[in-house]
């Protein structure tokens, strides 16, 4: 489901430090990618499925317009040049740019199996580079990406367990 | 009573006249009177009119579940309401074939002897009432209400106690009530003593009373007299000896008689019965303790309650005399029937009839209060 | 034999002694109202606590004095057993036998210590009196006559149910529960105090006060005739519901509740299948419709449909994939359960009605949606949830690890199983144990013992199975692990060699849903050569109706949307039973009525535009 | 009581033919006896076996049979059991013969069914009404006569309309069953 090995790009992402705008680059394309992902699942799952989709497509989406807009103002351009330090969780937050592959009609479980993973690397990510931030208003963006992330993936794991465990049966 | 149903039973000749005595309850229409024929103030004849008092017991009772008809049966009695439960549960008892515990039949010993003592209290006062004797009657109503202390405490009500089930009572002595019975015990018997100062030993009372109303034994059997007024004409009879019911055979009493068979003679039976009743009532008190529970057997939830069916003839001994009841069932939620044999229908009806023929009016509220005859029970 | 002589006491004098009592202290009683005694059956009093609103007090009063009033505002939950309603009396007609308190369910009904109460003539309406806690006069002075156990009159205890013994149960897949006979049944019956409680938390809303009393009379066809009534799903719900009747029960505040499922299981099992199917002919069937209707899925839902529209006159056909009806409750409940011959008994009396029932046809592969449609005037899906979900813990896709929806059809089919010396479920529901007892049957037959080994997220408290299935699975040597999260399928040598699991730190999140987390570093591993997973259901719903159709509805969160009678967003297409709302036999029942009459009277409007 | 009761009243009914003996316990004989036999029987129990007590006649209603059960209970002092000999008389006429003449207290007692039951005693002194001297309705003790409806016929319901009503209905509740609708042993039917 998330495990994809042997992906490329990862040794030239392994260093100490990064600037805010190559994170926040990588960011926006974490986002972009799935937006693009869930729109492209929509037509190819059964239509007792698509809500689930577009949820989630709708959600994603959400985030990729955060980020562009706040690359494109000039007044934080300085700020995104600082560095920080490289968090753990880089290389899957990196990895989970590309698209998964969950096969031609993927069912309910395995959608929601892959975005809780998603989810909850981008909240392990975020956490990191708050924490790695200088006090700011780019810390604050994190935190509030962070717990945006939390509460999404809290959202998405009684979501799947009231779909998988479906009750006392 | 409406007033056209006051209508003389014939076209008398001038110097008889007709009296109306009762109804007695002024504030009730419709009660129990009797019609007096007068010459002088002699009577010649009487008839017993009954009255609405209480109504159909009988019918209702076969449109109420066998427990409920429990809160219904004590309502024909005021003054002694207590036998009614006893026998109409007694009668469902053998219908269910339901063994009563031994604490529960002790129990109800104690509630027909309670119960005994506060009806003879309250009919010497009735008798005394009718010589115009007033002090005894205030007396013996306010002695009676010990009694009745003694059953809201343990029945939950002074009057009308709903205190059997068929199967046994629904409560068990409260704590220390047998202390307390034993000191009510204690108090009339002391009593007792004023008692015959005021009344029993009164010449006054004796005058009045002797050879009023006297009934032969005879008599007393043709006319189906029972309880303290056919042992006032010498015959040991006593339902609780000779067909007997609870535990009074594992108790110790006498039967009391009397042979002049009048006024004087019924008042006396019924003295010397209070004392027995207290004999009675100290042996309870004594045995209640050492006799083990339950105190009733387990009965099926009231709203799903068959009584298989059969019929039968349940009878005690009430203070008035012999009661009885007829149940049948047809197997069924409800009585079929149910007949009650109550001692002052006979009482009030034709042995007051016939005593009365030749008294003098004065005499005649008298001889019915000697007769101990409750006229709920006779309209019941 | 008198003990005073009047010859030689009385005297004209003997009263004057009495003048003595001029001498004596007065007695003066306060006039301050007293307090009667412990037991004084004043006025009533009610604890609205503990009251629910069950009227049997309404019902043993002999005068008609006690007025059941709606109080808004109080909790009405019919599933709880629980009704916004209390008893108000009328003391014009109370005569305070206190029979009311005796046979009060739950013991909310008191009287007080009070005497007296009177007015004046235009006060009439104080006699009639909504009793609290404080009384009639809003003055508590203490209770008086209460329910103590020597004058309760519920009947607490419930028939003892005979059953097999664990030792005699586990070689085999005879029913356990031997089932009442008519004394016990006739007893059990009695306990009934006809609130109605049942009738209202029962989703199908069986007359179960009207069999219960039936029963008691012994009049089992009568009790028949009032199952019928409701539920053609008679033999089986008498074995196998969940009886939230039970549940609601209002003898159960004190006592146990009567055992209603196992008294319909009695009517029923009494009654020859040809009386039964009288009985049913006595409602009489409507003349034919001329109009066809398809039903997809030969469970109860399906059938209880396919019983109210044949019943009307319409023409039935069931197509059933699989080789027999029944759905669940054959492939999915075990024969000592629910032997198939009792199901088979409710089968027939619904075939017996003209409704054919097509076998080994599977909607959306072997006859498509739309053929159905063109062939009927209405359709209904009642399709169940057939497939199980799995847990895709790493290892889950090995061959040895099983759905028990599966495995389960296998047994109920009479398939022979390779079942292994010892196995692991994961799971705590109902399921989860009828796989679990079943496979231990086998290894019972196969090996002489049992080896079974249950694992399920939930505390044992807070299992979705049934309390007695817990019981009866460790009465037969199952083993049960609550709180442990599965975490990976053990293989070794491609074989499944165990489970792992962690315990579970909790289950839910703060706004109390599902949502478990674990704590890592207390993990197990549980040996075991399959691992059979009950965690959940789902249905092929799409599939059978095919893209084409499946487009043209709509869904709401993954369940076909409908209207609150079942009706599709297509107006020819109905769905029931589990796959709409799960999951149990009586909700199924109860989901093939209202469906089955939304149905009905869409057929009508066609009856009449054609005509 | 040493006699065998049970032996000795078979010894002695067997002068009246027809009857049916059963003994509930040595105090409660039952004996069911033809109509036209009753009397014959009631004057051997009085003059030959001491049952001087006639202690009730109860009447019951067997409409589905059209028949009355007539049941006379007498009691011996000396023997101390009471014998119940029953008969059954049809329903239509309703006419039997008064057993007055063997035990006054029958007066009361015929009297009383002839007024409840409308059975009409040959003989008795007096077949007057006692209680229901405004009554112009059927015998009320018959089973046809359903009291309650007739109640209910004739009286209205108390119309209470106390405040905290008033209250409880303002805010959308109010009465929700009636007790007639409810009370348990109006629906209980008589099983037979």
């Amino acid at each position: 489901m998330s495990e994809h090995e042997g992906t490329s790009s990862g040794v030239e992402r392994l260093r100490a430090t990064k600037t805010l705008k190559e994170i926040l680059d990588v960011a926006t394309s974490f986002e972009a990618t799935a937006r693009d992902f869930y729109t492209a699942l929509v037509p190819k799952v059964g239509k007792n499925l698509r809500w689930l989709v577009e949820d989630l497509a709708k959600e994603e989406a959400g985030h990729y317009t955060l980020f562009s807009g706040l690359a494109a103002r000039p007044d934080l351009e300085r700020l995104l040049q600082a560095e920080v330090a490289t968090p753990a969780s880089d290389r899957r937050f990196s990895d989970a740019v590309l698209q998964p592959d969950l096969g031609e009609r993927p069912d309910d479980q395995a959608i929601l199996q892959y975005a809780l993973a998603r989810e909850h690397t981008a909240m392990e990510q975020y956490r990191a580079l708050a924490e790695n931030t200088e006090p700011g208003p780019f810390k604050e963006l994190f935190e509030y990406l962070a717990n945006e992330e939390t509460k999404h993936k809290n959202e998405l794991e009684r979501l799947y367990y009231e779909t998988v465990h479906s009750g006392g049966v | 009573m409406r007033a056209e149903n006051y209508q003389s039973r014939a076209q008398p000749p001038s110097h008889e006249y007709e009296l109306n005595f009762g109804p007695n309850h002024p504030g009730i229409e419709g009660n129990y009177a009797l019609k007096v024929r007068l010459h002088g103030d002699t009577v010649i004849d009487a008839k017993a009119d009954g009255g609405y008092l209480h109504r159909g017991f009988e019918k209702l009772m076969e449109q109420r579940l066998w427990i409920q008809n429990i809160a219904l049966v004590p309502r024909i009695c005021v003054p002694d309401p207590a036998p009614m439960e006893l026998a109409y549960s007694m009668a469902v008892e053998t219908l269910c074939g339901l063994e009563v515990p031994a604490r529960a039949q002790w129990l109800r010993v104690l509630q027909m002897e309670l119960s005994r003592v506060a009806a003879h209290l309250f009919t010497f006062g009735g008798h005394a009432a009718t010589t115009g004797m007033y002090s005894t009657m205030f007396w013996g109503v306010a002695d009676r209400d010990l009694i009745l202390d003694l059953f809201e405490e343990l029945t939950g009500g002074r009057v009308y106690h709903i205190y059997n089930l068929p199967g046994g009572v629904r409560r068990d002595v409260p704590d220390g009530f047998l202390d307390r019975v034993s000191a009510t015990l204690d108090y009339l018997e002391s009593r007792l003593a004023d008692y015959d100062n005021l009344f029993f030993t009164n010449q006054v009372f004796i005058t009045r009373a002797r050879g009023i109303g006297p009934m032969s034994q005879q008599q007393a059997l043709e006319l189906g007299v029972t309880g303290p007024n056919l042992r006032a004409t010498g015959l040991a009879f006593d339902v609780r000896r000779d067909d007997p019911y609870l535990v009074y055979d594992q108790i110790e009493f006498d039967i009391p008689t009397e042979t002049a068979g009048d006024a004087w003679a019924r008042t006396l039976v019924r003295r010397a019965e209070l004392k027995e009743s207290i004999r009675i009532l100290r042996q309870v008190v004594a045995r209640l303790p050492g006799i083990p529970g339950p105190i009733r057997a387990p009965i099926p939830n009231p709203l799903a309650w068959n009584v298989p069916a059969g019929e039968y003839y349940s009878r005690v001994e009430s203070s008035k005399g012999e009661l009885a009841w007829y149940v049948v069932s047809t197997g069924g939620a409800k009585p079929w029937r149910t007949h009650i044999r109550g001692p002052s229908a006979m009482h009030a009806v034709q042995v007051l009839e016939t005593l009365v023929q030749g008294c003098r009016l004065e005499d005649v509220a008298q001889i019915m209060f000697s007769l101990d005859a409750c006229p709920p029970e006779v309209d019941r | 034999m008198s003990d005073i002589d009047y010859k030689a006491k009385g005297s004209i004098l003997n009263p004057l002694r009495t003048l003595s009592f001029f001498a004596r202290k007065p007695v003066t009683m306060p006039l301050a109202p007293r307090v009667a005694a412990e037991r004084y059956r004043g006025f009533h009093l009610n604890d609205w606590d503990k009251c629910v609103g069950c009227s049997t007090c309404q019902k043993v009063c002999d005068n008609a004095a006690i007025t059941m009033v709606r109080v808004p505002g109080l909790p009405n939950d019919p599933v709880k057993g629980v009704r916004d309603m209390r008893p108000a009396i009328d003391y014009g007609r109370c005569c305070w036998c206190a029979l009311c308190v005796d046979l009060c369910p739950t013991g909310s009904i008191t009287l007080s210590r009070e005497y007296v109460h009177t007015c004046t003539d235009d006060q009439l309406s104080s006699y009639f009196i909504l009793p609290d806690p404080k009384g009639i006069h809003g003055q508590f002075l203490g209770q008086g006559w209460r329910k103590e156990a020597d004058n309760d009159l519920v009947d607490h205890a419930r028939q003892a149910m005979g059953e097999m013994t664990p030792a005699a149960r586990i070689g085999n897949f005879a029913e356990m529960v031997n089932g009442y006979d008519r004394q016990q049944a006739i007893l059990e019956a009695s306990r009934c105090v006809q609130c109605g409680m049942c009738h209202d938390a029962c989703p199908t809303h069986m007359h179960a006060p009207e069999y219960i009393r039936a029963i008691w009379q012994d009049d089992v066809e009568e009790a028949v005739r009032q199952i019928y009534r409701t539920n053609p799903f008679a033999h089986t719900c008498g074995r196998v519901c969940t009886h939230k009747c039970e549940d609601a029960c209002s003898i159960g505040h004190t006592g146990e509740p009567i055992a209603i499922r196992w008294l319909k299981r009695y009517a029923m099992d009494s009654l020859a299948p040809e009386r039964v199917a009288a009985i049913v002919a006595e409602q009489g069937k409507a003349a034919p419709s001329g109009r066809r209707v398809a039903i997809v899925g030969a469970g109860p839902a399906g059938l209880t449909a396919a019983f109210d529209l044949a019943m009307a006159g319409h023409r039935v056909i069931v197509y059933e994939a699989l080789a027999q009806a029944g759905g669940m409750t054959r492939y999915g409940i075990p024969d000592y359960r629910l032997p198939q011959a009792m199901l088979d008994r409710d089968v027939a009396v619904i075939t017996g009605l003209g409704v054919e029932i097509r076998y080994g046809v599977r909607i959306g592969t072997d006859v498509s949606m739309a053929e159905l449609r063109r062939d009927h005037d209405a359709v209904l899906l009642a399709i169940g949830l057939q497939y199980g979900r799995s847990t895709r813990i790493p290892g889950s896709e090995h061959a040895d690890v099983y759905r028990a929806v599966d495995l389960l059809r296998e047994v109920s089919a009479g398939n022979p199983l390779d079942v292994p010396k010892q196995v692991l479920v994961i799971g705590g529901g109902n399921v989860a144990m009828d796989i679990a007892r079943s496979l231990a049957r086998l290894q019972k037959i196969r090996y002489g013992e049992v080896g079974v080994t249950v694992t399920a997220l939930q505390a044992l408290g807070e299992f979705p199975a049934d309390r007695e299935e817990i019981v009866e699975a460790g009465e037969e040597d199952i083993v049960i692990l609550p709180s442990r999260g599965p975490q990976n399928v053990a293989i070794e040598d491609g074989k499944v060699i165990g489970l792992r699991t962690a315990a579970v730190v909790s289950l839910r999140d703060a706004e109390g849903r599902f949502a478990p987390t674990y704590d890592l570093d207390d993990v197990q591993f549980h040996p075991g050569s399959w691992v059979i997973e009950a965690i959940g259901q789902l249905s092929d719903a799409e599939a059978v109706l095919g893209s084409e159709v499946s487009e043209q509805v709509e869904w709401r969160r993954g369940r076909l949307a409908t209207d609150a009678n079942g009706r599709t967003s297509a107006p020819w297409l109905w769905t029931a039973g589990d796959v709409a709302n799960g999951p149990d036999v009586v909700h199924a029942v109860a989901d093939g009525h209202r469906v089955a009459a939304d149905m009905h009277r869409f057929l009508n409007t066609l009856a009449e535009v054609m005509a | 009581m040493t006699t065998d009761i049970g032996q000795w009243l078979g010894h002695l009914i067997g002068q009246v033919e027809g009857v049916q003996h059963r003994g509930r316990h040595a105090r409660r004989q039952r004996l069911d006896v033809a109509p036209d036999a009753l009397p014959a029987l009631l004057e051997l129990l009085q003059g030959k076996g001491s049952f001087v007590h006639l202690s009730a006649i109860s009447c019951v209603d067997w409409p589905e049979d059209g028949q009355f059960e007539l049941v006379y209970h007498v009691w011996s002092y000396e023997l101390k059991t009471l014998v119940s000999a029953h008969i059954r008389i049809p329903r239509e006429p309703g006419r039997y013969l008064s057993v007055y003449d063997i035990y006054k207290p029958a007066a009361f007692f015929e009297r009383d069914i002839h007024e409840m039951y409308g059975v009409f005693f040959e003989g008795s002194p007096s077949m007057e009404k006692f209680i229901l001297t405004e009554w112009d309705g059927p015998p009320p003790m018959r089973k046809e006569f359903d009291s309650e409806n007739w109640v209910n016929d004739h009286f209205d319901w108390q119309d209470y309309h106390p405040d905290w009503l008033n209250d409880i209905e303002s805010r959308g509740g109010g009465i929700a069953i009636r007790p007639d609708e409810q009370r348990f042993s109006r629906k209980a039917k008589h099983e037979s």
